[in-house]
C-alpha cells in the first residue's frame, strides 16, 4: 500500500513541492495540507516543510501555529502519527509546543545556504530508523534562525532521554550541543533544520535525505 | 478607550545574543572604543481598546505572553497608557 | 519668480509645449506629474532607444522579444522561458537592504506578469572597494538584502557577481536578473481589451513611496513634519506579500481568468494603467478614490505615480470577478476594482466613477510619444592610462596572485541556492545549471537550463566596443564549461551621466560591441534595461554592460565536472596564445588601466566552446573553467583552493603568461589515461592545446616563477571577504 | 567613567511597516479584536566609556546615527544615563 505524506502549506511556505517531489520519487504519495483547514484527512505521515511561513514576521512560527492546521497537526501526533518538521517546520513545531527548545538567530548572524556533515546521535525516532548511529550524512542546510537553544535542564533531558537524533559535525549556526534535529519524548515528533529533500537526487550531489525520508515513510 | 501600548523584548540573560555581538565586533574597527555588553532587542508598539486601564495592561501581556514572545529565549517589559 | 511647476518635475521646457499640444490645452499639475514620470529617462529610455534599436533580437525560438515584461523563448516541450534583468543602482546607494530588495521584487513581478513562475534569481554586484567602510556598509546591506527578500519569498538567487572598485565608490550597481518557466500556451501579455472589463488592483496598499521626484507637488504640512525629502523615496520590500501575490497571479492565471496583467514598478499606476491600455488599444477610466491607501491624506498625483511594492494590475470581465477576488482572499492579496476598460484611448483619472474628472490624456501619448534624444557622442580624447604591457615584471608574482584572489561564497552563502531541488551546479562555478522540469506538471524534461551573468568595466573603460564583444564571448564560455548551448541575452546597461558626449559614446559603443557578438554568436537579445547617471561626486562610473545569457543543456544526465582539480589529472589549455596585459585585473591593481585589449577571433572561439561543450557533455573531462579576470593564474588557483589540489605548471617565459586575459581560453582538467582521447578530439576540432603540467600535491608551483603552499593559496582566496565585510561600516 | 545607553529605533513615518502590519492582520483569528497600529522596531542597549554625560550622550547619538540606524528610513531616540 503507497504511504501518504500530508504536506502542510502556509502562506509563506516554500519548500511544499520540494518535499512532494522527494517523498514521491520515493514512492509515497503527497497531499497538500492548507493552513487553513484543521482536518489532515488521511494521512500517515506530516511534513511541515521549509520556507517563511506568514513571512516569518515576528518570530518564525509565531504566527503559523496559530493556523487550524496545528491543531490537526497536534492530534494527530497526540495519537502516535509520525511528523516532521524540517527548517521553518521545526521553527512552527517548536513554537507550537510540539518540540522543546527555540531556533534563535545563527551565530554569525547571517543566513546561511551551504552543505552540512550531520551525525547520527539516535535512531530511534521516525526519522532515523533507518540509520545508524553515528552515520554521517551530507544534507544541505537553509536559515538565518537556526540556532538551537534551550535551558539547561531541557537539554539534560534531551541528553539523557536520547532525544537529539542529529548533531552538526562542523557547527555552522551556533547550535547547542551541535544540535540538528530533535525529537519528542514519544520519538514521533521530529524536527531538524537541515533540507533532506534536498538531499535524494543523483543531480543534487547527495542521496543522503533519502535515507531520513525513507525512516519516515516506513514508520 | 484607546489605550496605547509598548512591549520592550529582550533575550532572556544567558541567552547569546547574535546580533549585539556582530554589532560590538564591527565598533573598533570605526574607531569607537569602549563600548560593551551591545545587546539588540525588538519593540512591538499598538493601540488597544479596552474599558479601563487595568484592562488594558491585562490583555496587553496576555497578548505579549502567548504571541508576542517566545519564553524559551525572550523577556518582555509592557508599558500601557491612555493614548493621546 | 518661482520656477515654473513643470521644471521642478524634471521636465524641459520643450517636452512642456509638447504635452500641451498632445492635450491641445494646458495640462494640469496631476497630468503634469504622470508625463514627468512617464517621461523620465528611467521610464522612457529617451537617451538609448535609439541606440538599441541596433541589437539583434529574432530568432525561431524568440516567443517574446525586447518592449515586454520580459523576453520569452522557447525552451521545448511545450515550456517557455521568461527572463529579464533590472538595475536598482540609486535606491541601493542610498538604503542598501531596502534597494536591493525591492530590486529583487520588481524583477519578479516582471516574470509573473508573463504567466510565469519565476524559478531563480541572479544578482550582479559591483561596489567600491573594501578599504572604504561606506562601500562595505553598502555591500553588507545589499547582500542581505537580496538574502533577505529573494530566499523569504522563495525564488532561489543561483548566481551572479560580486566585483570590488573605486569606480563604484558612491554608486554601487545592484542588477537582478530574473528567470521564469510556463507552459507554452499560457504566455500573458500587459494588455487590456474588452470595453467594459475592469481593472483590479491586486496586492499592497499605496503609500507615499518612490514619490521623490513629484513631491513638489505635496502640500505644505507633509514635508514640515519632518525634514525627510528622501523620505518618500525609500521603498521598503515585503517578500511576503509577494510571494502571496506570485500565488495568487499564478493560480488566476491557471484558471484564465484575466485579459491581461501587468505589475506596477517605476511610474506606478502611471504607467500601469497607461501601458495596458496602449498596449490594448483602449483607453482605461480610473476612480483615484478606490485605490487602497497606507496613509491618509494622499492626493491624486501621489497615488497615482507612487512607487509603493507588491502591486500588480489584472484586467478581468465583470463575469468572473467574484471568483478573481475568491482566490485573491484564498492567498490573503487585496483586491480592488480601481478602473474599467474604455474606448477611445482616452486615460482618465477620476473622483469616483461618475465623479469629476482630475486628468484626460490620450493613455499612449505617455509612451509612444515620450521624447527620444539623438544625444551627442564623442570619443574620449584622453587615454585611459599606462599600460600594464609597460610595468615592470613583478617582484614575487606569488603574492601578486594572491592578491587577484577572492572567494565569493561568503556572499553566495546567504542565498538560498536550492529550492525547487533545480540546482545541479549552483554559484562558485562558471555557470549555473538548472533542471528543466514542467513548471506545472513538474515533469523531468531530462535536459538542462544554463545561466551566467558577466561584466567586465575594465575591459569596457579601454574599449567599449571590443569590452562588450568580449563580455559575450566570455559569457558563451561560461556557459560551454558545463555544457550549455547560448539561447539568449539579456542586458543591463550601466552607464554615466549622458549628458556627457563621452558617456553616449560608450553607450553607443557598446551597444555596438554586443550586437556584433551576439550576431556572430547567433543569440538574440531578448530584453535588457539601462540604468543611467551612475555617477558620484562628479565622475561617470566605467561603462559597465552587464550581459546575462541563458542557455540549454541538450542531456542532463550527470552533474558538469566543474571548475575543480584532481590529484594526477594532466593540465591542458585550450585556445590561442595571448599575452597582452592591456585591461587586465593585474594592470589594474598596479594603475596600469590601459593598453590595448586581447584580440575575439569569433570563428575560434566558437570551435572552443563547441570542443569545450562536448567534451562536457561526453563526461571526457575531470574538471573544466575558462580563463577570465586574472587570467590562467587566477583560474588555477581558484581551481587548486577549491579542490586541495595542487599545481605543478611547466615553465612558463614570465608573469604575462600568468595574469593576460586573452579570450578563448580554457583550463581541462584530463585523466591522464583519457589524455591521447581528448587532445585527439581538440586536434579535430582545429583547437589549439598546451600541456601546461599537472594537478599534484599540496604546492602551486609554476616553474621558476612561483611556489605557493596550497595553504597560503587557499587563505588567500578565502579571507578577504570574510575579513573585510566583517570590519566594520558607516553610512557615512 | 561608565554611562548605559539605549537606542530605540523606529521606522520613520510613511515608511511601510511590513512585519507591524502582518502581526496586525494576524491578531483578529488569535481572539485579539481591537489591536490597531501595530508597528515592530528595535532596540540596542550597550555601555559606554566616556568623561561626562555630554560626551557619552555625543558618542552615542553619533554611532547611532551613523552606523546603527539608517537616518533615511529610521529615526531613532537616544538616552544615556549613569551606569548602575
Ligand atoms: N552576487 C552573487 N550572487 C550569487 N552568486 C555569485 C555572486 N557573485 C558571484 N557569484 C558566483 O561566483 C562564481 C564566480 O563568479 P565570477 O568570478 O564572476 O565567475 P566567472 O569569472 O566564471 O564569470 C559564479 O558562479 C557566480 O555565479
Ligand atoms: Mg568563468
Amino acid at each position: 500500500m503507497t504511504v501518504t505524506v500530508g504536506v502542510v502549506v502556509f502562506p509563506g511556505t516554500n519548500c511544499e513541492a520540494d518535499a512532494l517531489e522527494a517523498v514521491t520519487s520515493l514512492g509515497a504519495q503527497g497531499r497538500l495540507l492548507w493552513h487553513g483547514e484543521s482536518d489532515l484527512g488521511d494521512v500517515d505521515a506530516v511534513i511541515v516543510p521549509g520556507g517563511f511561513a506568514h513571512g516569518d514576521y515576528l518570530r518564525p512560527g509565531a504566527i503559523a501555529r496559530f493556523s487550524p492546521v496545528m491543531e490537526g497537526v497536534a492530534k494527530f501526533a497526540a495519537k502516535g502519527g509520525p511528523v516532521v518538521g524540517i527548517c521553518n517546520g521545526f521553527q512552527v513545531l517548536t513554537e507550537a509546543g510540539l518540540l522543546p527548545g527555540a531556533l534563535q538567530k545563527n551565530k554569525g548572524l547571517k543566513f546561511l545556504c551551504q552543505p552540512s556533515v550531520l551525525r547520527v546521535e539516535s535512531a530511534n525516532s521516525v526519522l532515523t530508523s533507518q540509520a545508524k548511529v553515528g552515520d554521517e550524512l551530507s544534507i544541505p542546510i537553509n536559515h538565518f534562525e537556526g540556532n538551537y537553544t534551550c535551558s539547561e535542564e531541557t537539554l539534560k533531558q534531551l541528553q539523557d532521554e536520547d532525544r537529539i537524533v542529529l548533531t552538526y559535525v562542523d557547527n555552522p549556526n551556533g547550535s547547542l550541543g551541535n544540535i540538528a534535529g530533535v525529537c519528542n519524548e514519544t520519538r514521533n515528533v521530529v524536527g531538524l533544520m537541515p533540507h533532506p529533500e534536498r538531499a535524494c537526487h543523483e543531480l543534487l550531489g547527495s542521496m543522503d535525505g533519502a535515507v531520513l525520508l525513507r525512516s519516515l515513510l516506513a514508520s | 478607550m484607546k489605550f496605547s501600548a509598548l512591549v520592550d523584548v529582550r533575550l532572556r540573560g544567558g541567552i547569546s545574543d547574535p546580533a549585539g555581538a556582530t554589532i560590538e565586533r564591527a565598533l573598533p574597527a570605526l574607531g569607537y572604543q569602549g563600548v560593551e555588553g551591545v545587546t539588540v532587542g525588538k519593540t512591538i508598539r499598538f493601540t488597544l481598546e479596552a474599558e479601563t486601564l487595568t484592562e488594558a495592561q491585562t490583555m496587553a501581556e496576555e497578548l505579549c505572553e502567548s504571541f508576542l514572545t517566545n519564553p524559551v529565549i525572550e523577556d518582555a517589559e509592557v508599558t500601557v497608557e491612555e493614548a493621546s | 519668480m518661482n520656477e515654473p511647476l513643470h521644471r521642478a518635475l524634471g521636465l524641459t521646457d520643450d517636452e512642456a509645449v509638447n504635452i500641451d499640444e498632445i492635450l491641445d490645452r494646458p495640462a494640469n499639475p496631476l497630468e503634469l506629474a504622470m508625463y514627468s514620470v512617464m517621461w523620465s529617462e528611467h521610464c522612457s529610455y529617451k537617451s538609448s532607444r535609439i541606440h538599441l534599436k541596433r541589437l539583434p533580437t529574432e530568432a525561431p525560438w524568440v516567443l517574446v522579444g525586447p518592449g515586454e515584461n520580459a523576453g520569452v523563448v522557447d525552451v521545448g516541450d511545450g515550456i517557455a522561458a521568461a527572463i529579464r534583468i533590472e538595475s536598482h543602482n540609486h535606491p541601493s546607494a542610498i538604503e542598501p537592504y531596502q534597494g536591493a530588495a525591492t530590486g529583487a521584487g520588481g524583477i519578479l513581478r516582471d516574470i509573473f506578469t508573463m504567466g510565469a513562475r519565476p524559478i531563480a534569481l541572479m544578482d550582479p554586484l559591483r561596489f567600491g572597494p573594501l578599504d572604504d567602510p561606506r562601500s562595505r556598509w553598502i555591500a553588507e546591506g545589499v547582500v542581505a538584502g537580496i538574502s533577505g527578500y529573494g530566499n523569504a519569498v522563495g525564488v532561489p538567487t543561483v548566481g551572479g557577481e560580486t566585483v570590488f572598485d573605486a569606480t563604484y565608490k558612491g554608486n554601487p550597481l545592484v542588477n537582478v536578473l530574473c528567470l521564469g518557466l510556463l507552459p507554452t500556451d499560457r504566455l500573458v501579455l500587459g494588455q487590456a481589451s474588452g470595453v467594459g472589463n475592469l481593472a483590479v488592483l491586486l496586492g499592497n496598499a499605496t503609500g507615499r513611496d518612490g514619490i521623490g521626484g513629484v513631491s513638489v507637488l505635496a502640500s505644505a504640512g507633509f514635508s514640515e513634519e519632518d525634514d525627510g525629502d528622501k523620505r518618500p523615496s525609500v521603498q521598503v520590500g515585503d517578500p511576503y506579500e509577494e510571494k502571496r501575490l506570485i500565488e495568487a497571479c499564478l493560480a488566476l492565471l491557471d484558471e484564465k481568468l484575466v485579459v491581461g496583467i501587468q505589475d506596477l514598478g517605476g511610474a506606478g499606476l502611471a504607467c500601469a494603467t497607461s501601458e495596458t491600455a496602449s498596449r490594448g488599444g483602449v483607453g482605461m477610466d480610473v476612480d483615484v478614490t478606490a485605490i487602497p491607501r497606507r496613509e491618509p491624506g494622499m492626493e491624486p498625483h501621489e497615488v497615482m505615480t507612487s512607487e509603493s511594492q507588491e502591486r500588480m494590475l489584472a484586467i478581468v470581465e465583470p463575469e468572473v470577478l467574484a471568483r478573481v477576488l475568491e482566490i485573491c482572499a484564498r492567498w490573503e492579496v487585496q483586491a480592488t476594482v480601481i478602473g474599467r476598460v474604455t474606448d477611445g484611448g482616452a486615460l482618465r483619472i477620476l473622483e469616483g466613477f461618475e465623479g469629476p474628472v482630475l486628468a484626460d490624456i490620450p493613455a499612449s501619448s505617455l509612451h509612444d510619444l515620450a521624447p527620444l534624444y539623438e544625444r551627442p557622442l564623442k570619443a574620449p580624447e584622453e587615454p585611459l592610462g599606462p599600460s600594464a604591457d609597460q610595468l615592470a615584471a613583478p617582484v614575487d608574482p606569488g603574492a601578486e596572485l594572491m592578491d587577484l584572489l577572492q572567494d565569493l561564497s561568503w556572499v553566495y552563502s546567504q542565498y538560498d541556492h536550492q529550492l525547487f531541488l533545480n540546482t545541479v551546479v549552483g554559484p562558485g562555478d562558471d555557470a549555473t545549471v538548472l533542471r528543466l522540469k514542467h513548471p506545472t506538471t513538474g515533469e523531468d524534461t531530462g535536459r538542462g537550463l544554463a545561466l551566467t551573468t558577466d561584466g567586465n568595466h575594465r575591459w569596457c573603460a579601454v574599449d567599449p566596443r571590443a569590452g562588450t564583444a568580449l563580455v559575450v564571448a566570455e559569457s558563451v564560455l561560461n556557459l560551454a564549461c558545463v555544457g550549455g548551448r547560448p539561447l539568449a541575452v539579456v542586458n543591463c546597461l550601466n552607464f554615466g551621466n549622458p549628458e556627457h558626449p563621452e558617456v553616449m559614446w560608450q553607450l553607443s559603443e557598446a551597444i555596438d560591441g554586443m550586437s556584433e557578438a551576439c550576431l556572430a554568436f547567433d543569440v538574440p537579445v531578448v530584453g535588457g534595461n539601462v540604468s543611467l547617471y551612475n555617477e558620484s561626486a562628479g565622475n561617470d562610473i566605467a561603462p559597465t554592460p552587464v550581459i546575462g545569457l541563458l542557455g540549454l543543456v541538450d542531456e542532463l544526465s550527470h552533474r558538469p565536472p566543474g571548475a575543480v582539480l584532481k590529484e594526477g589529472h594532466r593540465l591542458v589549455l585550450l585556445g590561442p596564445e595571448a599575452e597582452g596585459l592591456g585591461g587586465s585585473l593585474w594592470g589594474a591593481t598596479h594603475d596600469a588601466p590601459g593598453g590595448d585589449l586581447p584580440a575575439l577571433d569569433y570563428e575560434m572561439h566558437r570551435r572552443v566552446a563547441a570542443l569545450v561543450r562536448q567534451l562536457v557533455a561526453d563526461q571526457m573531462l575531470g574538471g573544466v573553467h575558462d580563463l577570465s579576470s586574472g587570467g590562467l593564474g587566477v583560474a588555477l588557483a581558484e581551481m587548486a583552493a577549491r579542490s586541495g589540489v595542487g599545481v605543478s605548471l611547466a615553465r612558463t617565459p614570465d608573469h604575462r603568461a600568468l595574469f593576460n586575459e586573452g579570450p578563448s581560453r580554457v583550463v581541462l582538467v584530463v585523466d591522464p589515461e583519457r589524455l591521447t582521447e581528448v587532445l585527439a578530439a581538440c586536434d579535430e576540432a582545429e583547437v589549439p592545446t598546451a600541456r601546461i603540467g599537472l594537478a599534484t600535491g599540496q604546492r602551486f608551483v609554476v616553474k621558476d616563477l612561483l611556489d605557493l603552499s596550497l595553504e597560503e593559496l587557499t587563505a588567500a582566496f578565502k579571507s578577504p571577504l570574510p575579513e573585510a565585510l566583517g570590519a566594520g561600516t558607516t553610512n557615512r
